[in-house]
This record gives C-alpha cells, sequence and structure tokens, in this order.
C-alpha cells in the first residue's frame, strides 16, 4: 500500500507528511504532526472535539483524508491564541468555567471561533445551533453558551 | 485503498469503470468516511471528485434554473441567498443535513448517490423536479433525481457512472417549497420522517404540486395521492386532513432503533400538513 | 475525626479565581489519555465477539502472529486467572473475565483477543486474520426475562448468599430492609397508589474515549499512563490480573476526559500491558466509539414496583419499593444502592424497599453518577406527583411534610446528622421559578433526591519552597477542576494567595493510595486532606518560628499567613510570614511540609430539589425543555463556579436519560445504537439555560463543612421531567425514555 | 453493650433478629463481635458493609470508637461514581 506526500499550512506553518490514504486529517495532526489538540471523540463526525477549520470552513478533522488536504491552509485549536496572547474565547472560556473536564474544549473553541467570525451577534439560538455538533457531556452547555456570547459582546465593544 | 483525484468527469469515470471490487466517489466524505472509519465499506478504490473544475460552482442559469456543482457544500448553499429565496426548501433540507462542521464538507449528490430513504435532501430534490446529470463510459444522461436511489444504500447508477452535476428547475411566479423532518433531538440525528412540498398556486387554489416522503420506505417516495389531496384546494382544512391521509396511506416503514411503523406512519401525515402550509405561505410570498 | 477546626469565615474558600489548568486545556496543550507516544510504540487493537452469549470453542491465532507488522497477540491465556470466588475477592476475576473473555462471550462486544502492531491501521487489519470459532447459546438482555425460570444461565454460582432461594441463577444479589409495619400504614392511608416503572440503561458518555499506553517488562517493572477516576485502582487491579507486584507498576493519570463513573475500573489497561509484555515495546491502545459502547459500563436498567399509600393531607402513611437491575453479565447492578436511596428524602413510619442484582448478556455496568438512584427516585417521585394530583395537594408542600430533617430515621436505618432537604425545598417554593405562568402545552414537574456521598482512602502531601509558595500533591483526578478546589483550601489553611499554590495530580509511585474520584468524594475527601495537610505544615512553620523567638510553640499560632505570638503573655515579636520562614528552613531544621493519609468518615448525606417546565408537541409526542432550575445542598461550595457547573451536568445528563438516551438491543443481541448519531445525547440547541442555587448547610464530617455536590444532581431529574411531561401530556409516563414515539403512544391510548 | 441495627434482608442470617446487642469499642470490633453470636453474618461482612454510627455512616474504617450509648446501623457498603 503506497503513501501519498502532502504538502499543507497548519497555523501558518508549511507541512509535509506521509499518509496512507485511509487516514483522516485528524490522525495526520496527532500522529504525524504531533498537534493532539484536536481529540477523536467518535471518528463519525457527531461530537465534533477534532474540528478544525480547513480554508476557513468549520469541519470535522475525522471526516476529512489527510490525503485531501494537499495544499490547505489548516487551523487547529493550537493556533487560536495569538503568541502568548489568547484568544478573547480561551479567555472568557477561563473565567466563565465554560469547561470541566475540557476534552471538548479545543473542538469547541474552533468553532466558536468560527461563530464569531461568521456571525459577531449570534443570539442564543443561533449560538445553541452553531455549537449542535459539539457534545459536551459535562457543563450542560450553559456556561459555555454565555462565555461564547459574552465574547461576541466584548469584541463588539472593541470594534 | 487506492486514492485518485482525476481533474475531470470523463476521467473520473473511466478510472472507475476500470476499477476492480468496491469504487467509491468521495465528494463531501460524510457518509463514505464514516463507512471506512467503521469498516462497513473500506473501498479498493476512492475517487475524490473535488479536483474537478467547476464542481463546487452554483450557478444561476439563464432560463432561471440552477446548477449546482457535485461538490458544493451545504453551507454554500446557504450561503448563496438567491438560491434560498427561490428554493427554500431545498436549501434547509440539505442545512438540516449534521452539525455545522458537516455543512462544511457534505454534498446534495453526496446526499443522494448515499442512497438513504432518510437522507434529508432528497424528498426536497424530489419534490423540487430536481434532475441530476450522470456521467459514464458511454456519455452523459440526464436523470429525475427520485430515479437514483433503488433501495437502502443502493442506486441505480452503473459501473463506471457517476453525478456529474445537479439541475433546479426554474422557480417561477407562485410556487413555494418546504422540507419538514422529525427528529427526536433538535438537531444531529437522522430523520424519522422527511416531507417535501412544492406547490404552484393559481391565486389562493394550489396548481399544482409535488409532495415527497422520506424515511417511510425502502426508498424516498413521490406520492401522486398527497399531491392530488391539495391540488386545486386552497389548503382548507379538509385538504389538510386528505393530505395527511394520503401521506400515512403512501407509508411502508419498518421499526427500527429511530421509531416505530405507527410512529412513522402516524408523523408523515403531520409534517405533510405542516410542510405544506409553509409551502403554500412562500407560494403566497408571507414569510414563512 | 476531631473537628475542633471547624470553620465559617473565609477569604479563599467561596471565591471563584481561574482554574490552574485552564490555559493548558484551552490551548489544546493538555494531555488526555490518547495524547501520549513513546518511542518504539506499537498501536493495540482488540478483536470483540460479535454474539450476545457463545461459548468460545477455538481462536486461531496463528495468520495474525504470521503477519509482519504484527508484535503480539494476546488472549485469556496471557492473563493471571485469579480463582474464582463469589463475593469482594471475586471481583478480579469478574474484572479480568469482563477484560478478556473465558471460556464464553457474554456480550456483544465482549473482548476475546488483542494484537500488537506497527500502526494503528495495521493492527485494525489484522484482527481480521484472528479466526474464532463460537458456539453460539441463547441470550437474554431484559432484566425481567433474566429472572424469568426459562432465561438462559449466564453463570452458574455467580449468587451470594443474600439471594433466597428458588430464585433464577441470574440473580445474584437480594438487598431488603426498612422499618415499621407497611401494611399497617397503607391501611391508615386515605389513597394508596400502586404502579410499575421501566427504565432503560444509558451510558455516562464522556467525550474521551477510554486511552492508555502501557510498557511492561518481563522483570515485572511497568509503567501506564492511562485516562482514570482511579490509577491506584488501576495499579492494584492490573497488577492482579498480569500476576506482577502491585508497587513494580507505575500508574500516571492523564487529564481524563469526563468519567461520571465509567472511569473506575479498567477495560484496555490490562490488554496493553500483556501485549507490551509479549512485545516488550510500549504499547497503546485506543477504543472506538463504538467500543465505548458496546464494552464499557453502562448503567443498570431497571423494573421497579412501587406502592405509596398518602393521608389527604398529604402525610405518606407507607411505602414500598421493589428494584431490580440489570448489570451486564456480572455481578454488581447496584439494586440495594436503588433501594436504599429511593424513600430516603422522606420522614416515613413505615417504609420497605427491596432490590435485585440481576445478570443479563450485556456489558458489566459501572457506577454512573449516583449509581441507582435516579431510578429509584424516577419510580417514586413519579407515584407522589401522582398523590399530589388525585389528592389536590401542592407537591412541594407534599414533600416538605414529609421531609427527611436532622434525626429523622432514614429508610436505609440511621438517623440523619444534619441534613438540607429541607432548605432546598423551601428555596424551591421560594424560586420565581416555581410560581411562573405556564404556557398552554406546558407541564411542570418537581422531584427531590438523594445521595449517599463518599469518603475513601486519601493521601494528600504539601510541600513549601523556599519562596513561600506551596506545592500540592493530590490522587484523586481531577474530571471537573478539582485542582482550583484544593489550591483554595489550602489557600485558606495558609494564608497565602491561591496563585501561589501548584497542585499535581501525583502518580502512583510518588504519592500514597488513593481512592477513585468517585463518591462525590474529591473535594470532601481530598479537601479535608488538603486542609488536614497544610495544618500540619502550618504546626511545623510555628515550631520554627516558636524556636526563633525562643517561646513554647503553643505560644505561637498561625494568622493570615505569619506566625504570630498567641497573646500578649507569649511575648512581642514582629509576625512571622510563611515566606520569612522558609527562606530559612534548610538551616533552621529542613524541609518543611505537611501530609495526610487516612480514610475520612464523614462524608454527608445530600440532597436536591429540581423544577423543571417541558412543553410536549401533541402530534409527534417530541419534548422540549423549556426552563430548569437545579437546588441542591452543598453544605459549603469552596468555588461556587464548579458547583453550579456539577449542577448543571448533572442535570443535563438527566435529561438525556429521561428523554432521548437507551441502549437498543435486537433481537440478536446486538446493540443497535453504538455510535453518538444514535445514542442520542443531548446538544446545544436541546437545552434551556440550566438555573442553580446553591444551598449551604454544612457537613458536620468536614472542617469547611463540605459536602460533595457530584452525584446528586443526576438523582431528580429524571422524575422531575417525566412529572412535567405527564402534566403536559395528561397522560402519566412509566417508561424511559420518553422518546417520541413512546409519548405519542400514551397518548393514543389515552385517546 | 450496643444495640446494632442490621437491615432485614439479614434476619434470615440472625434467626430472625434484627437488632443484636454487642460489647464493642471500635467498629472492627463490632463487627468481630456480630460473627461471633452469628457467624452466618460473616458473608455480608465480607461483601461489604457500612457502619452507621448516631448517623455518621462509616464507610469501611475499623478503627472508628463507638461510643457508650450510640445508635448503631450496619449497612450494605456503598458505592459511588
Amino acid at each position: 500500500m503506497s503513501k501519498f506526500h502532502v504538502s499543507t499550512t497548519v497555523n501558518g506553518d508549511s507541512v509535509e507528511y506521509l499518509c496512507d490514504p485511509r487516514e483522516t486529517l485528524l490522525d495526520c495532526l496527532r500522529d504525524k504532526l504531533n498537534l493532539t489538540g484536536a481529540k477523536e471523540g467518535c471518528g463519525t463526525g457527531d461530537c465534533g472535539a477534532c474540528s478544525v477549520s480547513v480554508d476557513g470552513r468549520l469541519v470535522c478533522s475525522c471526516l476529512m483524508l489527510g490525503v485531501e488536504t494537499d495544499g490547505k491552509q489548516i487551523e487547529t485549536v493550537e493556533g487560536i491564541a495569538d503568541g502568548d496572547v489568547l484568544h478573547p474565547l480561551q479567555q472568557k472560556f477561563i473565567e466563565h468555567a465554560a469547561l470541566q473536564c475540557g476534552i471538548c474544549t479545543p473542538g469547541i473553541l474552533v468553532a466558536a471561533k468560527s461563530l464569531l467570525e461568521k456571525n459577531p451577534n449570534p443570539t442564543e439560538e443561533e449560538t445553541r445551533y452553531w455549537l449542535a455538533g459539539n457534545l459536551c457531556r459535562c457543563t450542560g452547555y450553559d456556561k459555555i453558551i454565555r462565555a461564547v456570547m459574552e465574547t461576541a459582546e466584548e469584541l463588539r465593544e472593541a470594534s | 485503498m487506492d486514492y485518485h483525484s482525476p481533474a475531470s468527469f470523463a476521467e473520473a469515470s473511466a478510472l472507475a469503470a476500470n476499477a476492480t471490487g468496491i469504487t467509491r466517489f468521495l465528494a463531501g466524505g460524510t457518509d463514505v468516511l464514516v463507512q471506512l472509519r467503521s469498516e462497513l465499506v473500506t473501498p479498493d478504490t476512492l475517487i475524490d471528485i473535488k479536483k474537478i473544475d467547476g464542481v463546487s460552482d452554483i450557478i444561476s442559469n439563464a432560463d432561471g434554473s440552477w446548477t449546482i456543482g457535485v461538490a458544493a457544500t451545504g453551507a454554500e448553499m446557504s450561503e448563496h441567498s438567491e438560491l434560498g429565496r427561490d428554493w427554500p426548501g431545498v436549501v434547509e433540507a440539505m442545512d438540516l443535513i449534521g452539525s455545522t462542521q458537516v455543512q462544511g464538507r457534505a454534498t446534495l449528490t453526496g446526499n443522494l448517490c448515499n442512497g438513504s430513504p432518510a437522507a434529508d435532501s432528497v424528498p426536497a430534490m424530489v419534490a423540487a423536479g430536481v434532475t441530476v446529470t450522470v456521467t459514464g463510459p458511454s456519455g452523459d444522461r440526464e436523470v429525475a433525481v427520485e430515479e437514483i436511489p433503488t433501495g437502502p444504500g443502493k442506486t441505480s447508477l452503473s459501473k463506471g457512472e457517476l453525478v456529474s452535476a445537479v439541475h433546479i428547475p426554474a422557480r417561477g411566479e407562485d410556487g413555494g417549497d418546504a422540507y419538514l423532518r422529525f427528529i427526536p433531538r433538535t438537531e444531529m440525528d437522522i430523520a424519522v420522517v422527511g416531507v417535501g412540498v412544492n406547490l404552484r398556486l393559481d391565486g389562493d387554489t394550489v396548481a399544482e404540486a409535488r409532495v415527497s416522503l422520506g424515511a417511510v420506505a425502502p426508498t424516498v417516495l413521490l406520492v401522486e395521492d398527497c399531491a392530488k389531496a391539495i391540488i386545486g384546494s386552497t389548503l382548507d382544512d379538509a385538504a389538510l386532513d386528505a393530505l395527511a391521509a394520503a401521506a400515512s396511506a403512501a407509508c411502508n416503514p419498518i421499526d427500527d432503533k429511530r421509531g416505530t411503523i405507527a410512529f412513522r406512519t402516524e408523523v408523515a401525515g403531520v409534517l405533510a400538513k405542516r410542510a405544506a402550509k409553509i409551502a403554500y405561505a412562500r407560494a403566497k410570498g408571507e414569510q414563512a | 475525626m476531631a473537628l475542633d477546626d471547624r470553620k465559617s469565615e473565609f477569604t479563599f474558600v467561596g471565591t471563584r479565581p481561574n482554574r490552574p489548568d485552564g490555559l493548558d486545556k484551552v490551548t489544546g496543550r493538555a494531555k488526555f489519555g490518547a495524547d501520549m507516544s513513546a518511542p518504539g510504540m506499537l498501536h493495540g487493537a482488540i478483536l470483540r465477539s460479535p454474539h450476545a452469549h457463545a461459548r468460545i470453542v477455538k481462536i486461531d491465532t496463528s495468520k495474525a502472529e504470521a503477519h509482519k507488522d504484527v508484535k503480539a497477540v494476546v488472549t485469556r491465556a496471557d492473563f493471571a486467572d485469579v480463582p474464582f470466588k463469589p463475593g469482594l475477592e471475586g471481583e478480579f476475576w469478574n474484572v479480568l473475565e469482563n477484560v478478556m473473555a473465558g471460556e464464553k462471550a457474554l456480550y456483544d462486544g465482549h473482548a476475546v483477543a488483542a494484537i500488537a502492531a506497527t500502526s494503528a491501521l495495521a493492527a485494525r487489519d489484522a484482527l481480521k486474520l484472528i479466526k474464532v470459532k463460537y458456539e453460539v447459546l441463547p441470550h437474554v438482555t431484559d432484566v425481567d426475562k433474566a429472572m424469568a425460570s426459562d432465561a438462559p444461565v449466564i453463570r452458574e454460582g455467580a449468587a451470594d448468599y443474600s439471594v433466597p432461594e428458588g430464585m433464577h441463577p441470574n440473580v445474584v444479589r437480594y438487598h431488603e430492609s426498612g422499618h415499621g409495619d407497611v401494611e399497617a400504614g397503607f391501611a391508615e392511608a386515605d389513597l394508596i397508589i400502586e404502579d410499575s416503572f421501566v427504565t432503560e440503561a444509558t451510558h455516562q458518555g464522556y467525550i474521551e474515549p477510554h486511552a492508555c499506553l502501557g510498557m511492561l517488562g518481563n522483570d515485572g517493572k511497568g509503567e501506564l499512563w492511562c485516562t482514570t477516576q482511579g490509577h491506584w485502582i488501576a495499579q492494584k487491579t492490573c497488577a492482579a490480573l498480569l500476576g506482577i507486584e502491585t508497587s513494580q507498576l507505575r500508574v500516571t493519570a492523564s487529564e481524563i476526559g469526563g468519567g461520571f463513573g465509567g472511569k473506575t475500573t479498567v477495560f484496555i489497561e490490562p490488554v496493553a500491558l500483556a501485549l507490551s509484555r509479549k512485545a516488550n515495546r510500549p504499547v497503546k491502545v485506543v477504543m472506538t466509539r463504538s467500543e465505548v459502547f458496546r464494552a464499557t459500563g453502562p448503567t443498570s436498567s431497571a423494573s421497579m414496583d412501587i406502592k405509596i399509600g398518602m393521608k389527604k393531607d398529604g402525610t405518606i402513611s407507607a411505602a414500598q419499593g421493589v428494584f431490580r437491575l440489570q448489570g451486564g453479565a456480572f455481578p454488581g447492578a447496584p439494586g440495594d444502592m436503588t433501594a436504599m436511596c429511593a424513600f430516603a428524602p422522606y420522614n416515613l413510619t413505615n417504609v420497605k424497599q427491596v432490590g435485585y442484582d440481576v445478570m443479563a448478556n450485556r456489558p458489566k455496568q459501572a457506577a454512573y453518577r449516583a449509581p441507582g438512584a435516579p431510578m429509584g427516585a424516577f419510580a417514586v417521585e413519579s407515584v407522589i406527583d401522582e398523590l399530589c394530583k388525585k389528592l389536590e395537594l401542592d407537591p412541594v408542600d407534599v414533600r416538605l411534610k414529609n421531609a427527611a430533617y436532622e434525626g429523622t430515621k432514614a429508610s436505609y436505618g440511621p438517623r440523619y446528622e444534619r441534613i438540607g432537604l429541607v432548605e432546598t425545598l423551601e428555596a424551591a417554593k421560594a424560586h420565581p421559578h416555581y410560581s411562573a405562568p405556564l404556557k398552554p402545552g406546558q407541564g411542570r414537574g418537581i422531584s427531590c433526591g438523594f445521595w449517599f456521598n463518599h469518603g475513601g482512602e486519601t493521601s494528600v502531601s504539601l510541600s513549601l519552597s523556599e519562596d513561600g509558595s506551596a506545592q500540592l500533591m493530590v490522587g484523586t483526578p481531577d474530571i471537573g477542576g478539582s485542582r482550583a478546589s484544593m489550591a483554595l483550601m489550602a489557600a485558606e489553611v495558609l494564608g497565602i494567595p491561591y496563585e501561589n499554590i501548584r497542585v499535581t495530580i501525583a502518580d502512583t509511585a510518588t504519592l500514597g493510595y488513593n481512592d477513585v474520584s468517585h463518591g462525590s468524594r474529591v473535594t470532601y475527601a481530598s479537601g479535608l486532606a488538603t486542609i488536614k495537610a497544610a495544618k500540619h505544615a502550618v504546626e511545623k512553620l510555628c515550631e520554627r518560628a516558636a524556636a526563633s523567638w525562643g517561646i513554647p510553640t503553643d505560644a505561637v499560632k498561625w494568622e493570615n499567613g505569619c506566625a504570630v505570638p498567641s497573646g500578649p503573655n507569649a511575648g512581642d515579636f514582629d509576625p512571622r510570614p510563611l515566606a520569612d520562614i522558609t527562606a530559612h528552613m534548610g538551616s533552621t531544621g529542613g524541609p518543611i511540609s505537611g501530609h495526610f493519609e487516612a480514610t475520612p468518615e464523614g462524608a454527608g448525606v445530600s440532597f436536591g430539589t429540581h423544577i423543571v417546565d417541558a412543553e410536549v408537541d401533541p402530534e409527534t409526542g417530541k419534548t422540549a425543555i423549556t426552563r430548569y432550575t437545579v437546588i441542591q445542598d452543598a453544605g459549603k461550595a469552596i468555588h461556587p463556579t464548579y458547583v453550579e457547573g456539577q449542577y448543571q451536568g448533572g442535570a443535563a445528563q438527566g435529561i438525556g436519560w429521561a428523554l432521548n438516551e437507551e441502549y437498543i438491543y435486537g433481537e440478536d443481541g446486538r446493540l443497535q445504537n453504538s455510535i453518538f448519531l444514535d445514542y442520542r445525547i443531548p446538544v446545544a440547541s436541546d437545552l434551556p439555560m440550566i438555573d442553580t442555587v446553591i444551598v449551604e448547610v454544612p457537613n458536620p464530617g468536614h472542617p469547611f463543612g463540605v459536602r460533595g455536590v457530584g452525584e446528586t444532581g443526576i438523582v431528580p431529574p429524571l422524575a422531575a421531567i417525566a412529572n412535567a411531561v405527564s402534566h403536559a401530556a395528561g397522560v402519566r409516563m412509566r417508561q424511559l425514555p420518553m422518546s417520541p414515539p413512546r409519548i405519542l403512544a400514551a397518548l393514543k391510548d389515552n385517546g | 453493650m450496643v444495640e446494632v441495627h442490621l437491615w432485614s434482608g439479614l434476619r434470615s442470617l440472625t434467626g430472625g433478629q434484627q437488632v443484636v446487642e454487642v460489647e464493642a469499642k471500635t467498629t472492627g470490633d463490632l463487627l468481630r463481635e456480630l460473627v461471633k453470636l452469628h457467624p452466618q453474618l460473616q458473608a455480608p461482612i465480607d461483601a461489604g458493609v457500612s457502619i452507621a454510627i448516631d448517623g455518621r455512616v462509616i464507610a469501611s474504617g475499623l478503627t472508628e470508637p463507638i461510643p457508650v450509648g450510640s445508635e448503631i446501623y450496619l449497612m450494605q457498603r456503598l458505592r459511588g461514581g
């Protein structure tokens, strides 16, 4: 079984890897690039813990093959902060205790960032539906939704 | 597993025609990858069609009809405001599939060719009278959407054939469509029942209608009796009751982990009424 | 334990600082179970039975072993068998039997062999090379059917002393308790309702699948990294199953991606170690989601009969319940816990409860948040609600009238110490939610809930650094922010800022034994131990100060982070801050640290009352939860935000259990819904905001008054939601989950 | 002497007695004395019991002191999640 050579950009860095065509982008990020921020909670696109953005589009990295990402721009949770300055969402998640165990947090942050880029003023309902593909089993979502909406408000005020 | 990313549909067709074992085309991959990962289907040949020029385009044709590229995602369709104005039912049906993340990948064509009777976009496409271009070793042919699935996981496409474009008819005047599905949660479920309604009004009277049911039979159904029940009516209570009865009567569902026969049969009628009311309101230019 | 040092005024406790592991968790840096790798690492995969019940006739691994990418294959023969003996000693055997099948596969998904190969794909592919010959046996998955005389026997001789004669061998434990004379009590009742209830098994549904990385040499020394609620139990169990010395295996707990009781035992860890021992290389094993559903602990399913008599004024004159719990193909279903908790909120003169532990061809049940209690509360609180409705009494008033308080003889025996049930009910009655108007189609339900809470073996070590900062080592994996609570409690005692304390979850080689993070015990027991360890260090700080001042140690006290003379007679010395003492500790007697090892026995039981509004679509049977309020006694909330989080999370899991989550088995005994698509846990758009009220009735068994809060929150939701749905739909729902097909069918039956 | 209240399911092992009087200064003493009086109680004790002393539940400790005149209940060992 031959492997494919893939060149891509992850969080602004040019990277290359060899992958079996059956390996998902998530497999490649975690096992080949050591970027273990994206998590595998289900492998079927139902939990969102592996959320990343590819060419600006929010996707489940378990539902994309590594070979498909040649030449693409990939953003993961590891790229959300600007150096040592946390993204406002990251800061708010800590302040609001919007995480308990934290396994869903990377995916939720990537998804929430994508929401706020598209819709800077989401309603609670819009926020909840946007994040419906990100399962959290610990929090009941209450503090997550509050953190996202409050971040949106702060970002609006700041701009 | 061999992986190919051909540059044209002809090349894709030739690759598939010459392949041995199991062949799958990869568009959004939201079904193919799940089946691969769960070892339900491990293709010997995987043909990625996303490198073909124009596959992500959503084109408004001069005659008012639409051509949707086979790799255009649900998210791209939802973001296309004119398409949504013409065919809100089709766009919403597509948008109901999976999460925001899945929307970033999933396609109409993939949803159709996966062959699931519960595919959300298919009843909406059938009601809308959508056709697809099928490219194969002997050239292209135009096929109505309802002709593609032949049973759970099965399609009428033969070896070497693939869908290369989706055509949505011109909306025209005084028309409206809607799709509703029932799921136990608010998101992330497979339809237990789905209903697509597309109609055209003459004044307040329904002049033309197509009603389609999903998840209540081995394939998505186009139910003529449902259309008959409302054509000629102003969608009064009697017509809606007749519609519901016709929808329930058309059901041939199974009991499974997602719903019972009794539930699906009953709810098909309920959703048919609700979807017809929305389509009717849209045809009248009202918000719904 | 002497609690003379009980405290009620706090500086740090009760504040809401950022959690110490926050940065790691929002940047993707935190290492969870599957995030670790090692040089030369192999990947393991496990072959599982497709049959619910089958004799394993033969396993042929030769083709797999011959494959170039395969470095080891193990079956049951590669584990140290412990002779089967029922009871506590037999539990290792049960765990082993669950980890790797012996003579029989006992459920769909039961492990039968495992492979280590050079890549995850190679391991998965190589599983297909193992040929297993099965003789399929009749199976049973339903609890009532498993007790019937014609049910297939899962294992002869598994029943213990408690089971009355004449029961089916699948009934393996029996519990009966209560007091008074229920028949006399029923005779006094104005209204008696007798009804039966059913709940399906649900899964804890943690988002992180089980994952581990194990290395075991043929010298019997090993290392294990795993996601677990308790690495000492993992150490002890793996050592027993592999026949090595406990202390030779060092276990490190990864960050844990949710547990809820489901990660209190081992599944893949002994397998990874066995593969490693054979291959002499590190082996990583990560479960797929489907494996998690098929082969790790769901809850028990339950079938229950309740009879309650009530007087016109709302007094419960007698209550009895029979609780049959199915716990998979092994003893352990918490029928006894269900029975003991079911009526615990009430002050009853006459009460009787019976619990059964029943085996069936399903995966071995594991604890899930207050294991056993939610089902019983569902049945009992539904009947109380129906009595209130029929007698036209307010459901909160009726519960207040019957509520247990300090000195009440509990349904399970002893008298209560100070408890906070009445306070939660009064808060419910006063809450605006309880009097808010309902829209047409909506119904409101309330329910109380009880859980025991737990102490357990606990070791904590605290060491001070020369610069006056402190490092605290605890042994209870942090599932929901407990490092923050520990640091707050240590700060309170030491009088140094919260930020100056670093809390680490120690591995098994660097701290004494710790019981699992379960039983809502962490903030209670590790917290108590933290306080004691910090006090131990403070004693030494005072000694150093006393020596420097030349006065007796008992003439020095600790105040606001400083040693000060205890009174005017002790002498006139300037306060010595902690950092001033630690700066010189090397030359004044050596390093200063404090530690504590004990089994705290005073967990303090906990009660909650929930209010919920539900709206039912009468045409489809679909339910929406429109408002939810959790009121629960925390004793003392150390970090209130994380207490709220526990309340909200418990409620959300309860909503899932009540409405849509269930294990669905086919006629063939196979699990039908082993992915998140069809095992429907609540998504963000399913839920409203979940309001919380923290009631604080201090636990007399903890120096700061802490009661565990993790589990009680899942006890009331099932009943509260069932009551709300039943009011909204106009028909009593007796089966969970109340999925739309069930509600619609009930509406149809009701006309 | 302290009175030990058993759960009703144990009556079949004590000849119908639900309250047993024993001489015990600690929880460990208490269990030993119970078995001396009623050897069949060894099985439930081995399976795991907790002891409530005036309402305080001792999950497993055998060294907890038992004050004179306290109210003692034997309970099945508690398990948590």
